[in-house]
């Protein structure tokens, strides 16, 4: 029998959803105005449909409730809850149900500090699940995070890794203003990882470099990004090209400072997420970099989304259709010239 | 908390007189309002609540100002009742930078969390499922507040509506959904817009009471309310309070009233419920004349000092944009 | 126009008959692709019908291929019911090019417009406001038919069912808002997801007849189904027509029904509407075992040679991606 | 009395209600499949609170129908007509109000011909009115275009002129696709234009070069763009610069060719919109211009958007947060170099 290693990472691997489950955890342990509802996320309910609230309303009781399937009546309770100073997490199983309770996400929560010259904050996060995962078709799989990101007012936030989506959730809850909480649903039991101390925040709108590189920087979130990290390690590793990789993590507000800084020194970008590319999040991004960094860059910058159709069914046209490491791969090729 | 909740004016005359006192405040400031628009002396989309004035006055008698009022775009009367200070209310109408809201928010987006006036929102029925929260946040922690929330009948046709009653019956949250049904929405008939005679049926499909009254009866309006927000206030639940009442001079400022039957207009203004209530006090002999007049005097009083105080601030310096989006 | 609406086979028996013929080829179809499921064969998001079969059967012998029906992902029954060819039903299920959509929609997402079955939403209340539409469209061209909508109890407590009944009602369209209760809306119990016994009651807000019917009762539903759609018909106007059921299933496939007392899907799953049928039929004496027998097998030949069709059918070229995103 | 002028343009000047409301009266006498709904845009209603639907009730009769305030029943009503055959135009009063109606709009509207493999399409026409208009605050004057242009399916028109809106709001009504219509509210009164032939339509997805010119390109779409036609006018009177200025009208699809064939020749291009600029459409088309025409530019593709803000009340402020003349000017003198 081995010695127990004492020192470094001692956490055990969670994944996406026990990381998520940990947060709530957590959070309404600390403080008492956190409180979470959803549909089907209360103990008798089955602690949500990825079990990702299991075990909290038989820990916190009344705080932690099941909802009927009522979208505008959940957000706009947490609306409501947020400017008399709870902390509500809401619930908004698929991303594509965001559209259903749209008006109180972007007039009301996102509008209500303002409006109201600062009198009510609305320090609320919307959990959401979102991204193509095989054959949830049209209905269930869209990511339109750019929707949130070009509405002032609200924060977006998009983990990659299980720790990231740990300290950002509790970043989320304890921030001042309304967050939308992007869960990428392919990522959800496969990746695991340490999730660092209890209580350990990571701030919302900084990048992570998960790679450093010198010849181009790939800038994206989700699971691209991810795809984007084992594209860059295989090239380095087969043909020496030295890539960075930076996971924005935050959608809005981006990291601009660490994103122009790496496309500074490397010349080249390339843009991933997995939202169709059309009038994207990668567009902004591009145009920024294009803006700050004219005549310095070897090569346009590339972006990598998923076509302009919405999301299909088939397996054949599912691949055809999403950003995935294929189409990265080229576009790196493509940008390294 | 005000102590004074709950504890209603034991004299019938005295709550009559207390309902007059804001609801001549609403008339006078809604008057002079019109009176300025139409000279041009301030320009904004303003929604009259002449003929509306008892609905909010009368509830007010239930309510402190640890209670929370949510309204809409037609908001003036509810502000003016939940106790918002004019001078503020009238700057944020007209923009300034002495306003409730710094002059961000406008007369459809009034909040001044310290009377309780937390929403006015401009979004048909938008209102309804932030109520709920409120009041969710009020039962988990156990405060002795109650949470009244205003909209039109049109706004009982959107999808808001539905949800937020369903849910506020299901958690039995301390809430009055109180629909002020002036019988129309923007320029539709409300018999135009739904096929049952009374809104306050519509409580039938969430399992909580729905009641109907004249919302221009002080007494009527004053009773219905007070059970409503007692029911809320003992944890016993929501209620739709459906409050029959008319708007004077249409949707906004500048309405033809073309689709209005003239006989119907005529009559609802000769029956204009705050002169009415004014010769009520005075004729029963409860309250004299001259009590009546110096309370006139006083409201006339504040509410010219508040549009003064509004007209002579500054508009908020163009760097106040910034301030605000983000905490 | 299939001239057979309306006029309904004159015995009890044959209409049992001809409920059983659907019923027992949607039962079949669930228990084929639960078993592929299950052995790995296929792989899809499925969301099993099994006890929930009579409700379609019985309406469908109101409907003509001329009639329209709008469902959800819990949609197999009403798909087979309204006739959409079982080929391509399945090849749709399983995402190949044969499919009704050319395997882009999927089983959340299944047309056929030649069958009416005009569209399978996976938003929860989506079809309803879509159903208004689709009936008004017959309503302004003098055509005779009838739009029914599916939907679940969950259904009925998103905002699209309250504007779309409403707007029903105000219109008067011919459309059957058929509410298939089978008391579950995921995990969470109808009782605690609405604070009234009954969803027929909310017909009562938006002034429509309201009717609950036991949906596993064949003649039961055949006649509810009847009335409501002659209504439709007729041009008096829609229905709010709940069905009570149950699914033997859970939510979705691979479900654990943690969350439901064993002894009320032990109960329901006794009373399985099907073979009660099946008995009812046979016992009666009104219709051999033999006929239903021979029913049976050409049932099984037909579902059996569809799904071989589409197993062996081929996924869609990538090519196919581009196309039918705008006309 | 002079001849009357019997050559060249004879039709009337109109506004843009008057052009919508032509727009809608022809399509309404072409085609039996064409209907109208919306908030009180019936004649006893008043004829919509614009009066663009005037007169329409009391000639087509129950083909124009005011309807409850019921937003997701409005679309709704239209995607159900549509997908049978019905050229349904429906109104959304204001675009804010597209929040409430967006599930139908984006999760039905724009998928179901290709989830159905092109079996049903959906031939409707939402038209919403949009914008700062002075004093409306931040419920009532939104443009959020840039969602639905990032919504496959969907195809979104911005006219800015009275014959645009004419032409393109019938080519919308034709069109087998769903569109979305948006009417600039600061434009409906004030401009005034003929605006063609009965019937005469233009097409979606064209440009309008509304100025030639050598030394810029100005693109974009709504307010902004007729403000840049005055700024570029004056320039060119006072200081003798060349500059192209084109109209989008079109949002999505935009029309890729005119815009990069100018930009092409010119060298640097300044996009305006009214739309808050971060993660606007206008990232879109400079992400685009610098993908296509790298290493041509002579400046960064400048963008002039609003502030990132709500909607303010106070005038002062809504004049620092709206895109406007100042902006513009300065970006096109800051490009120019
Ligand atoms: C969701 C939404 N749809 C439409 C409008 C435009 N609108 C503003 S007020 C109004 C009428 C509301 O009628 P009602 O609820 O009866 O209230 P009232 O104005 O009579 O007080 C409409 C349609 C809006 N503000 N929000
Ligand atoms: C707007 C929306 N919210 C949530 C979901 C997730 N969801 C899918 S099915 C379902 C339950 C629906 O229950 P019910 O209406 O009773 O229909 P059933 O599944 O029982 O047939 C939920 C919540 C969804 N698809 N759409
Ligand atoms: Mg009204
Ligand atoms: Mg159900």
């Amino acid at each position: 029998m081995s010695t127990p290693e004492l020192t470094g990472d001692v956490s055990p691997q969670q994944n996406f959803a026990t990381a998520i489950n940990m947060a709530l955890d957590e959070a309404l342990a600390e403080d008492p105005a956190v409180i979470v509802f959803g549909e089907d996320v209360a103990d008798p309910q089955g602690g949500g449909v990825t079990k990702c609230t299991q075990g909290l309303s038989t820990k916190y009781g009344p705080r932690v409730r099941s909802t009927p399937i009522s979208e505008q009546a959940i957000v706009g309770a947490a609306v409501g809850a947020a400017i008399v100073g709870m902390r509500p997490v809401a619930e908004i199983m698929l991303m594509n149900f965001m559209a259903v309770a749209m008006d109180q996400i972007v007039n009301h929560a996102a509008k209500l500090r303002f409006m109201s010259g600062g009198q009510t904050g609305v320090p609320l996060t919307i959990r959401t699940m979102a991204g193509v995962v095989g054959g949830n078709g049209a209905q269930h799989s869209d990511m339109v995070e750019a929707w949130f990101a070009h509405s002032p007012g609200l924060k977006v936030v998009v983990p990659s890794r299980p720790d990231d989506a740990k300290g950002l959730l509790l970043s989320c809850i304890f921030d001042d203003d309304p967050c939308i909480f992007v869960e990428t649903l392919s990522l959800y039991f496969g990746t695991k990882g340490s999730v660092g101390e209890s209580g350990q925040r990571i701030p919302i709108g900084r990048a992570r470099i998960l790679k450093s590189g010198t010849d181009l920087t790939v800038v994206g979130y989700g699971k691209p990004i991810v795809e984007a990290l084992s594209v860059a390690e295989r090239l380095e590793r087969e043909e020496g090209c030295s890539i960075e990789v930076i996971d924005l993590r935050t959608v809005s507000p981006w990291d601009e400072g660490v994103v122009l800084d790496s496309v500074g020194r490397s010349k080249r970008a390339v843009l991933v997420h997995e939202a169709v590319q059309r009038f994207g999040v990668g567009a902004e991004v591009a145009a920024r970099i294009h803006e700050e960094l004219f005549g310095e860059l070897e090569a346009p910058v590339a972006r990598v989304g998923s076509a302009f159709t919405p999301v299909p069914y088939a397996p054949t046209l599912e691949a055809a259709y999403v950003a995935g490491t294929p189409g990265i791969e080229a576009a790196i090729r493509n940008t390294l010239g | 908390m005000d102590k004074s909740v709950g504890r209603q004016p034991e004299n019938e005359n005295e709550i009559l007189l207390r309902i007059y006192e804001t609801a001549e405040k609403i008339r006078y400031s809604d008057e002079r309002l019109r009176t300025m628009l139409m000279s041009g002396q301030v320009r904004f989309n303003y929604y009259s609540v002449r003929g509306q004035e008892i609905i909010p006055s009368a509830t007010a008698l239930w309510l402190s100002s640890e209670d929370y009022v949510i309204t809409t775009y037609r908001g003036l009367h509810d502000q003016i009742a939940k106790g918002v200070p004019l001078d503020v209310l009238f700057a944020e109408y007209m923009g300034k930078a002495t306003g409730a809201c710094k002059g961000k928010g406008g007369p459809m987006h009034v909040t001044h969390a310290a009377s309780g006036l937390l929403v006015t929102t401009g979004i048909v029925g938008g209102g309804l499922p932030i109520a709920n929260g409120v009041a969710l946040a009020a039962k988990l922690r156990n405060e002795d507040r109650v949470t009244v929330v205003n909209f039109g009948d049109g706004a009982s046709n959107i999808g808001a509506f539905h949800e937020a009653l369903n849910l506020a019956a299901v958690w039995e949250l301390p809430v009055v959904f109180l629909c002020q049904n002036n019988l129309y929405g923007e320029h539709t008939a409300v018999e135009l817009s739904m096929a049952i005679p009374s809104i306050s049926e519509r409580a039938l499909a969430y399992g909580m009471p729905g009641v109907t009254v004249d919302g221009n009866d002080p007494l009527a309006m004053h009773t219905a309310a007070g059970t409503a927000i007692s029911r809320a206030r003992d944890g016993s639940g929501p209620t739709l309070l459906e409050a029959r009442t008319f708007r004077f001079f249409g949707h906004s400022f500048g309405d033809d009233d073309a689709y209005m039957p003239g006989e119907q207009k005529a009559r609802a203004m000769a029956d204009d419920p705050v002169p009415k209530l004014r010769t009520r006090l005075v004729a029963d002999g409860g309250i004299g004349h001259e009590r009546v007049e110096q309370l006139e005097e006083c409201i006339r009083a504040e509410v010219d000092d508040a549009l003064a105080f509004a007209l002579a601030s500054d508009y908020p310096e163009p760097t106040e944009l910034a301030a605000d989006v983000y905490a």
